[in-house]
């Protein structure tokens, strides 16, 4: 039945968008390897990891919607999950350098072995399984996300409370990440990897495959996400959002609403990580750094929050940005990046996919005003918050 | 005295007001009345300029205020007391009707005796916070901050809701009070039919945003006006 | 080590004979060798003749030290003769008399380091030791109780018996009780001496104990040992009123980080990201304003920072002003918004500032008298952290005045709880609205002249107090300026108490993992707001 | 005693709750029977509020019991869990969903299963369609169906939040000045309304219109500062002096 | 265009390590701009592309690969942290190009794409605590770093060295604080008490970038005079001294290759040249600037010789390769990949510049420190035929330990 609702029941949009990354994630990959480098349609092979990153970007950022656009939980922590799920993923592919290592160390990654240690800490173990590590990319942040969310939504914190908490959170495991002694390379982190299950992780067909990946999982969790979100439950936490002591009283028990919700969004968040670490080939506690999370925040906010396009355009969009004008005005860019969160605030209040859309959904309700005029009878849709000045 | 004429009023696409003129003479009562969602709050958002209007003109003393923000209103002599109290909730009672000294001359920043003796549970609630108050004591609470700017005209929507009926009584006298004793005007919208009746002036009916009736109290009571209220 | 004493008690030795029948310029012959091995390459050498030179007491001596300590004395980049080099004038270090046939070129300054500095501070000590000047006497005394070389021990016994100051007797006398209990003398002269050390129950009075435990005679061994405790016992406390102290100085850095945010933040509802900006630029106003004062009016130097005050407040405020008008203002009733336009209005101010002034930290002097420590009982207390806790109290009590005294601060939260209405009680909404945010942001930037004494300078400065600020906010309960403060000293001095055991770094995460956890207990911080119209 | 609990559908006794020491309720008690209507009155800051919230869970008494349908002991109970137990509450201040729909906010009040994975894998039945339908007609809202919450008038929210109520089809139905800001006409309605929805259930409603108190025609408890003041046929009870004092006037 | 020959500077602009390697940046740009006025390399001129990593690591390793393979560079010059370092040597290797990489590090490290021009620990850290046994009569020491890999592994090394040397466990602590820290009230007292032994104590400081500056602040508020307790820090240069009153910091030492204040007829030059490109004749110049300047130097003598910018002529005509450095002498590209150059030990004067107080002969960079278990039968030679960067000596093999 749920299946059935994940083709009927989606909006259009989110079905054409899906295709559209469905066709990206293969036609990248495809032209990169297919076609020869002087063919205009040919993708070159420093172009496939970095829009790699992007999706996993866009993806962290989708997960981050989920909990922020449709359940009013604003994350500062979101990057904590995801950096765990990387760390999970580097944790596997540093096991299978094996014995590839400076120190030709066959158990111990090189870090270990310079600062003297002598066995892997007990937490290594399995991670030079896939099946195992690929589990753990979903676990970890999961239960982190449940502990956390199960302690904080039971004790009713929320608004701002919850935001610095997520914040704390994410700031405590960078200083712990960050430490040597955790056994997680400080903050050189994890990198020079060799392999993944097999294969040469630098590999022209292991990018390409990576990246599809990486589409096809994208692809998947938003139609996911739309079927959540269009469900009961995602009206549900909508109602959370907005009044959420009035959920209460209709009987719903919200602490679970949001626990399901940030959980889930963890793993996503998690996966995001996984798929992102062996694209850029290093995973390190500045990923912990609460600055990181608050640019998911951004991303969200600039592509649209509540809606489950705004956070894929916005993550790609300024992503795609940073990287064009860190390049082009690496002394200036700031300011440009400055000046676009300055300027979709004031002439995009609600995101760019969110006032595209609104903007459609006001010319409709012109059009019926229009009608009603000539009918006489008010029916039309009011826009709510369109009041100059709105209060609280 | 308060003019309004022929104003509309939309929100986003959908249109509120049509056309609505309606006069509130100083020393007087004038009640707009009609059914939920006519258009009655947004008359009196248009009056006191917490929405923009789209056509038309207000103008209170022959001062137009079209385009002009709610504070400078107030520092004409506009007093609000609006729809669902909207008392600060995190200021005491005390502070809440300091709250309405912003647009008066320094000498006159005090309380008025009035109020407290119209509302005695204000005087022994000065400490508590506004929003702890019960729905009841918010409006009152509402009123008399109103009264504190010493408005010219005071403009109250529903003003009866939810309060007891003794103070209901209080608060009819209270606005007639003020009409014959400063001769300020008052604009007066309401439900509570038997209320109208008893203060009103002058009454206007409201429905789908115009004004389809208007008359001395007395024609409330006209089976042309009761079509309009009910159902 | 103790080869030195021993060489240095012969010098000494042969020093008391031949000081009887030296002339002046036998003397002036024996101090030119001593001299010459000032030249030597090695600092250990260096150190020796210096020694040795002391051991003449010669009265040229301190002048030729001095001449050394102020980079005057040259020789050969081999070693070898030293001169005094003046300018392009090289003459004799002894005599003064010009040397001729040696240019200044082929000479190289002798070089110090602090080895060397330390043993001419001791050398001049003991030359001063019997010095007229009172302060002299008092500081030599000082500095053998410091270097507590038992070789001084027969000079400090001389100085004392003519000594008549009271002050500098009782330092003489501490300084003596030091050199005794390391070395062999009567048990009687050893308890004064331990009774003496004690008395000082500092730290240094402890080492001093338990090294002369290890050597004492058994029947010393339970006085020394008792005295041991007490002193340990007495440090112990004192080492709980320093964390206290600590504490109380991070939580007062806090409170000025964090108080500008508690209005835009806490009041106004504003996420301001930009907050740390302004921080930053009250830190770089105070730059500006001291670097103008020391080039306009050099002799109001030591004043720049309290002309910095009130500029900082006033820049920074109307940059605050000039944002509300420009961005926030667009923004009420969408305060998760204000969160993405101030940490872009972050980047910006980052990047100006990265543009005008580069990258580097600039250089932010503190004045004398916000300089150095004094001693409170067992806690030496720092003047900088002394004025900045008497300087975040005042900020704290203006502000709270102004919020609950005065008529703009009640239109600041009428404002804010219910622009609208407000607005319709005859509020002037947008002035309320930029004074708010412009006294945030002014708070911000005095918090930033405060900051530049103790912290960089430099465009990241905002960047470092962001997120603890947000922290103390939300901690102390948003909207409430006494939970700001209580927050801010929490976390201050539950910081100070864990980082000696835990050390910094699990410090810093042992306080955010209790942040989250008292969160839990209170989910509204720590001075909640409670009632009614808190859903 | 015990007898009286398991006969009521609601039984507070002894209940009592004070906010920084000012007793909003001071040993109040106070029993419903199962499909009773009752209506209460009393001066603003009686309690009556406050005696909701105690109800429903969102404040807890300092003291006092507090038991729903024989020996359910409320004041263990979260809110959810009192909602689930079938006590449904309009609020005194109209509070929707204002970012639904007309639809969805009452969608959302519907009487199923309120779980995780019950609401994920919901599916609209024709019978919930019917239901939600019949729920809008009666209200009057079925023109606006569409329409978010948050565009409605003052009014119109209460309707909508009364339907919300129908929709959860509660046994105990606690109702908090249902006709502020409605037309006499409406009034009347919403009296005729609420007698129809007593035969089948429990309902508690609190008004100051004594117009509408006496359209319901059925007993009435005056609460004041914070305890019953009077109790009996609204005849009885406006006739009494205390409550002409206190809340009546003259 | 062809004409030209491009050069990819990697230094982060923006965020927090810009405060370091802007710095970087521009002594990069006036090095290109200087070999430009020479006529360029091989007859073209030289094109310097920036780009900002922003202090990022993937960002690094994102910007690496687009000069390489956008920009197509010759070479890059840039990053400053270890862990921007790490992020970007695959990308390195995989490609097949050249980083030059000029701040002091931990070592442990040797890739056959990367030159590290600054300094190995033995170039800095076991130089500095000689100098303090020797000179400064030190026999109690208080490790005291940033807790990153970089100070991690430095203090690993001193620890070991300084037991080797005879001094006593209970006389070393270590001690770690984030980064940024900035509340340096309880670590100072710390190292106050600890000085108090009676014990000469000395402070061999690790700590990094920012938070230096309240540390020597504080050092001065509570009084601690280098005549008591001498620090001696690798990470504090000119740059780092010139955001703080210098005054109460004098006899305070750092340890580097290079100072601003080295007597060298290069060295004047140098600084001229610098004034003269940031038209401000108070910017400072720093060790890290001359490790940029020797290993621009190298790689434009090497692509001399090999007639070439390809990658692997270059990379076999750098070794061997002997440039001036700034400190009077010649610094050689070893096999190791890493040069040669001497250590000096330099106070902190009032001014702002250091006072060299030692200067030792040549030493070569050491990739795999003697003092660490697993890397002292490790040595690295990129000449052929060895071409190993882990060469163990004990078992003949290639690749690292073993066990
Ligand atoms: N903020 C708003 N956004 C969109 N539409 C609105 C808004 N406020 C009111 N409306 C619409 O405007 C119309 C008039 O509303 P108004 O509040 O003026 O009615 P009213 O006469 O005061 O009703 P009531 O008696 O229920 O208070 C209604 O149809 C309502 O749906
Ligand atoms: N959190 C609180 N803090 C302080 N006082 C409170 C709080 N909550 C309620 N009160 C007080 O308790 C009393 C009872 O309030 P309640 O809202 O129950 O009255 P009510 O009977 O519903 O009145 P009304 O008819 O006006 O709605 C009031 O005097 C109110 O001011
Ligand atoms: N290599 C360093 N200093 O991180
Ligand atoms: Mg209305
Ligand atoms: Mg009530």
């Amino acid at each position: 039945m749920f299946t059935t609702r994940l083709i009927h029941a989606h909006e259009k949009k989110v079905l054409v968008l899906a295709a559209l990354i469905l066709f990206i994630a293969i036609a990248v990959p495809a032209s990169n390897l297919l076609l020869d480098p002087g063919n205009p349609l040919h993708v070159p092979s420093h172009v496939v990891p970095l829009f790699g990153k992007y999706l996993c970007y866009a993806l962290l950022a989708l997960a981050l919607d989920l909990v922020w656009g449709y359940c009013g939980i604003l994350s500062l922590g979101h990057g904590a999950f995801f950096a765990l799920g990387g760390y999970a993923m580097g944790m596997y592919l540093m096991r299978q350098i094996g014995a590839r290592g400076v120190y030709a160390n066959p158990v111990l990654p090189d870090f270990m072995v310079f600062l003297n240690w002598k066995e892997l800490p007990w937490y290594w173990t399995g991670f030079d399984s896939f099946p195992f590590a690929a589990l753990m990319v979903l676990l970890v942040p999961g239960a982190l996300a449940f502990v956390f969310g199960w302690l904080a939504f039971r004790s009713r914190v929320t608004g701002v409370y919850l935001s610095i908490i997520t914040q704390a959170m994410t700031y405590a495991l960078l200083l712990a990440f960050f430490r040597n002694e955790m056994g997680f390379g400080g903050n050189n982190g994890l990198t020079d990897f060799k392999d993944i299950i097999g294969f040469n992780i630098q590999a022209p067909e292991t990018r390409a495959t990576l990246f599809a990946i990486t589409g096809i999982v994208l692809a998947l969790v938003l139609l996911l996400s739309s079927a959540i979100v269009q469900s009961k439950y995602g009206k549900v936490l909508i109602g959370v959002r907005d009044a959420e002591s009035r959920t209460r009283f209709l009987g719903y028990r919200v602490e679970n609403m949001k626990l399901f919700i940030f959980t889930f969004s963890a793993m996503i968040a998690g996966v995001a990580g996984a798929l992102y670490v062996p694209q850029v080939g290093i995973i390190n506690p500045g990923e912990f750094a609460p600055a990181n999370s608050i640019e998911v925040v951004i991303w969200t906010a600039v592509g649209g929050r509540g809606t489950l396009i705004g956070p894929i355009i916005g993550a790609v969009l300024v992503n795609f940005g940073k990287s064009i004008f860190t390049a082009a005005f690496p002394e200036f860019w700031l300011f440009a990046l400055g000046a676009l969160f300055v300027a979709t605030t004031l002439f995009l209040p609600k995101g760019i996919v969110g006032t595209i859309q609104q903007g459609f959904a006001s010319r409709r309700d012109y059009k019926a005003a229009a009608e009603a005029e000539k009918g006489r009878t008010v029916s039309t849709r009011d826009p709510v918050d369109v009041q100059p000045q709105a209060a609280e | 005295m308060l003019t309004v004429d022929n104003i509309n009023l939309h929100y986003g696409a959908a249109q509120a007001l049509r056309g609505v003129s309606i006069t509130a003479p100083m020393g007087k009562i004038t009640c707009v009345l009609g059914r939920n969602g006519v258009g009655k709050t947004s008359l009196l958002r248009a009056v006191t300029g917490q929405h923009a209007t789209s056509a038309g003109k207000v103008t209170f003393n022959d001062t137009i205020m079209n385009g002009m923000a709610p504070y400078n209103r107030a520092r004409l002599g506009v007093g609000f007391v609006p729809q669902g109290r909207e008392v600060f909730p995190l200021l005491t009672v005390k502070e809440n009707l300091e709250s309405g000294f912003a647009p008066v001359a320094r000498k006159d920043r005090f309380v008025p005796e009035e109020i407290f003796a119209l509302f005695p549970i204000l005087k022994s609630m000065l400490g508590r916070r506004g929003g702890d108050l019960s729905g009841g004591q918010q409006q009152q609470l509402a009123i008399g901050r109103a009264l504190v700017t010493r408005p010219k005209i005071l403009v109250l929507d529903e003003p009866t809701e939810g309060i007891q009926p003794s103070i209901i009584k209080d608060i009819g006298r209270a606005i007639q009070y003020l009409r014959d004793s400063t001769g300020m005007a008052i604009l007066l919208v309401e439900q509570y039919l038997d209320f109208c009746r008893e203060l009103a002036d002058h009454v206007y009916i409201m429905d789908r945003g115009e004004i389809v009736h208007e008359g001395p109290a007395e024609t409330l009571d006209t089976p042309e006006a009761r079509r309009h209220l009910t159902v | 080590m103790q080869l030195t004493s021993r060489t240095l008690r012969i010098v000494l030795l042969f020093l008391g004979l031949g000081l009887a029948f030296a002339t002046g310029a036998r003397a002036q012959d024996a101090l030119k060798p001593l001299i010459d091995g000032l030249g030597a390459t090695a600092f250990p050498q260096k150190v020796e003749a210096v020694k040795q030179l002391a051991a003449t007491g010669d009265p040229k001596v301190p002048g030729i030290l001095e001449k050394l300590s102020a980079g005057a004395l040259f020789a050969p980049k081999t070693g070898g003769a030293v001169y005094l080099v003046e300018g392009d004038v090289v003459s004799d270090p002894v005599t003064g008399a010009p040397v001729e046939g040696v240019a200044a070129g082929s000479l190289q300054k002798i070089r110090l380091n602090n080895m060397l500095r330390g043993a001419i501070g001791d050398a001049m000590s003991q030359l001063t030791l019997l010095s007229p000047d009172r302060t002299a006497r008092l500081s030599a005394a000082q500095a053998l109780l410091a270097s507590g070389d038992t070789a001084n021990l027969a000079l400090l016994d001389g100085a004392l018996a003519k000594e008549g100051d009271a002050e500098v007797k009782a330092a003489m006398e501490s300084a003596r009780a030091v050199l005794i209990l390391k070395t062999d003398t009567s048990a009687e002269d050893k308890k004064a001496a331990i009774e003496n050390v004690a008395a000082r129950g500092d730290r240094g009075a402890l080492n001093i104990l338990t090294a002369a435990l290890a050597t004492a005679p058994p029947d010393l061994v339970p006085v020394i040992q008792s005295r041991i405790d007490g002193i340990t016992s007495s440090l112990a406390i004192w080492d709980v009123v320093q964390n206290v102290w600590y504490g109380l100085s991070l939580g007062s850095v806090l409170l000025l980080a964090a108080i500008g945010l508690a209005i835009t933040f806490g009041v106004m509802g504003v996420i301001n990201m930009a907050h740390g900006e302004m921080v930053m630029l009250g830190a770089y106003t105070t730059y500006v304003v001291q670097q103008t004062v020391a080039s306009f009016a050099p002799g109001l130097s030591t004043f720049s920072l309290a002309f910095a005050v009130p500029i900082a407040f006033l820049f920074t405020g109307l940059v605050g002003v000039a944002i509300e008008r420009g961005i926030i203002r667009f923004l009420y009733g969408r305060p998760l918004e204000t969160l993405l336009a101030t940490w872009g209005l972050s980047l910006i101010l980052q990047q100006t500032i990265r543009t005008i002034f580069g990258p580097t930290n600039r250089q932010v002097d503190n004045p004398g008298w916000m300089s150095g420590t004094f001693d409170f009982g067992g806690l030496a207390i720092t003047w900088n952290r002394m004025w900045i806790i008497v300087f975040s109290l005042a900020v704290f009590v203006a502000l709270l005045t102004l919020l609950k005294r005065s008529r703009l601060g009640l239109q600041m939260r009428a404002v804010t709880q219910n622009r609208r209405m407000a607005s319709s009680m005859g509020i002037r909404t947008p002035m309320v609205d930029a004074m708010t945010f412009g006294l945030g942001s002014g708070i911000a930037g005095i918090a930033g002249v405060a900051l530049s004494q103790i912290d960089n300078v430099s465009p990241n400065l905002g960047q470092n107090y962001i997120i603890d600020s947000f922290m103390v906010v939300v901690f102390g309960g948003v909207g409430n300026l006494w939970g700001t403060f209580v927050g801010a000293m929490t976390l201050g001095i539950a910081n100070k108490f864990l980082e000696p055991y835990a050390g910094a770094v699990l410090g810093k995460i042992l306080i955010l993992v209790l942040i989250i956890l008292f969160i839990q207990r209170r989910p509204r911080g720590l001075f909640a707001l409670k009632g009614r119209s808190i859903e | 005693m015990d007898q009286k609990i398991t006969n009521s559908l609601l039984y507070l006794d002894g209940v009592s709750v004070s906010f920084d020491g000012f007793k909003a309720l001071n040993s109040l008690s106070f029993v419903v029977a199962p499909g009773e209507l009752r209506a209460i009155i009393g001066p603003n800051g009686a309690g009556k509020t406050t005696m909701m919230d105690i109800i429903t869970g969102k404040t807890r008494p300092d003291t006092g019991t507090v038991y729903f349908d024989g020996q359910i002991d409320l004041t263990k109970k979260d809110e959810a869990d009192i909602a689930q137990l079938g006590i449904g509450r309009k609020f005194q201040k109209p509070t929707v969903f204002e970012s639904h729909t007309v639809w969805d906010n009452i969608e959302l009040a519907l009487n199923r299963k309120r779980g995780v994975f019950a609401t994920l894998f919901y599916t609209l039945t024709p019978a919930d369609k019917a239901r939600i339908e019949e729920i809008l007609e009666t209200v009057r809202m079925t023109a606006r169906k569409d329409h978010l919450a948050g565009s409605l008038s003052h009014g119109q929210k209460q309707w909508l939040e009364i339907g919300m109520l129908l929709a959860q089809e509660p046994k105990l139905l606690l109702v908090d000045e249902p006709v502020a800001g409605m037309t006499d006409a409406e009034t009347t309605e919403t009296a005729i309304l609420l007698k129809e929805i007593a035969k089948t259930r429990s309902v508690v409603v609190v008004e100051h219109d004594m117009g509408f108190i006496r359209d319901l025609g059925v007993k009435v408890t005056c609460l004041a500062e914070g305890s019953v003041l009077a109790e009996g046929s609204i005849d009885f009870v406006s006739n009494d002096p205390k409550v002409i004092e206190n809340y009546l006037g003259r | 265009a062809d004409d030209t020959i491009k050069v990819g500077v990697l230094h982060s602009l923006s965020g927090t390590m810009a405060i370091s390697e802007t710095t970087l940046k521009d002594a990069m740009l006036m090095l290109i701009d200087e070999q430009n006025k020479k006529g360029g390399v091989l007859g073209k001129k030289l094109e310097a592309v920036v780009v900002d990593p922003a202090s990022d690591w993937p960002l690094f390793a994102e910007k690496a690969r687009e000069l390489i393979s956008v920009d197509k560079v010759a070479a890059v010059f840039g990053c400053w942290t270890s862990s921007s370092r790490k992020s970007v040597l695959p990308v390195f290797e995989e490609l097949n190009s050249i980083l030059f990489y000029p701040v002091q590090y931990e070592g442990e490290e040797s890739s056959r794409n990367i030159f590290y021009t600054g300094a190995a620990p033995n170039q800095q850290a076991i130089p500095a605590v000689d100098y303090l046994i020797a000179n400064e009569g030190v026999e109690r020491f208080v490790l005291e770093g940033t807790d990153y890999v970089y100070p991690r592994t430095t203090n690993k090394i001193l620890e070991a060295y300084l037991i080797s040397k005879g001094v006593a466990k209970e006389d070393i602590i270590v001690n770690y604080t984030p980064f940024g820290f900035s509340d340096w009230q309880t670590e100072v007292a710390k190292i106050k008490e600890f000085g108090s032994a009676g014990k000469k104590t000395a402070v061999v400081s690790t700590i990094n970038g920012d938070a230096n500056v309240p540390f020597y602040k504080e050092l001065g508020n509570q009084g601690i005079k280098a005549t008591d307790i001498p620090v001696v820090a690798f990470s504090v240069g000119e740059e780092e001294l010139a955001g703080l009153d210098t005054k109460p910091l004098v006899g305070h030492l750092a340890a580097w290759n290079y100072f601003q204040s080295v007597d060298a007829p290069a060295n004047a030059e140098f600084i001229k040249q610098w004034h003269a490109y940031t038209k401000n004749d108070k910017r400072v110049t720093n060790d890290p600037m001359e490790a940029a300047y020797i290993g621009f130097s190298a790689w434009v003598k090497a692509v001399e010789a090999a007639g070439t910018t390809d990658t692997d002529a270059v990379l076999d005509t750098i070794i061997g390769t002997s440039v001036p450095n700034l400190s009077g002498g010649y610094s050689t590209v070893m096999p190791n990949h890493h040069i040669t150059k001497p250590v000096l030990i330099g106070e902190i004067q009032a001014d702002g510049q250091f006072e060299i107080v030692q200067q030792t002969p040549q030493v070569v960079g050491d990739e795999w420190s003697d003092f660490l278990p697993d890397s002292k039968d490790l040595i690295s030679d990129w000449r052929k035929p060895m071409s190993c960067g882990n060469f163990n000596v004990a078992t003949g093999k290639c690749g690292g330990k073993g066990s």
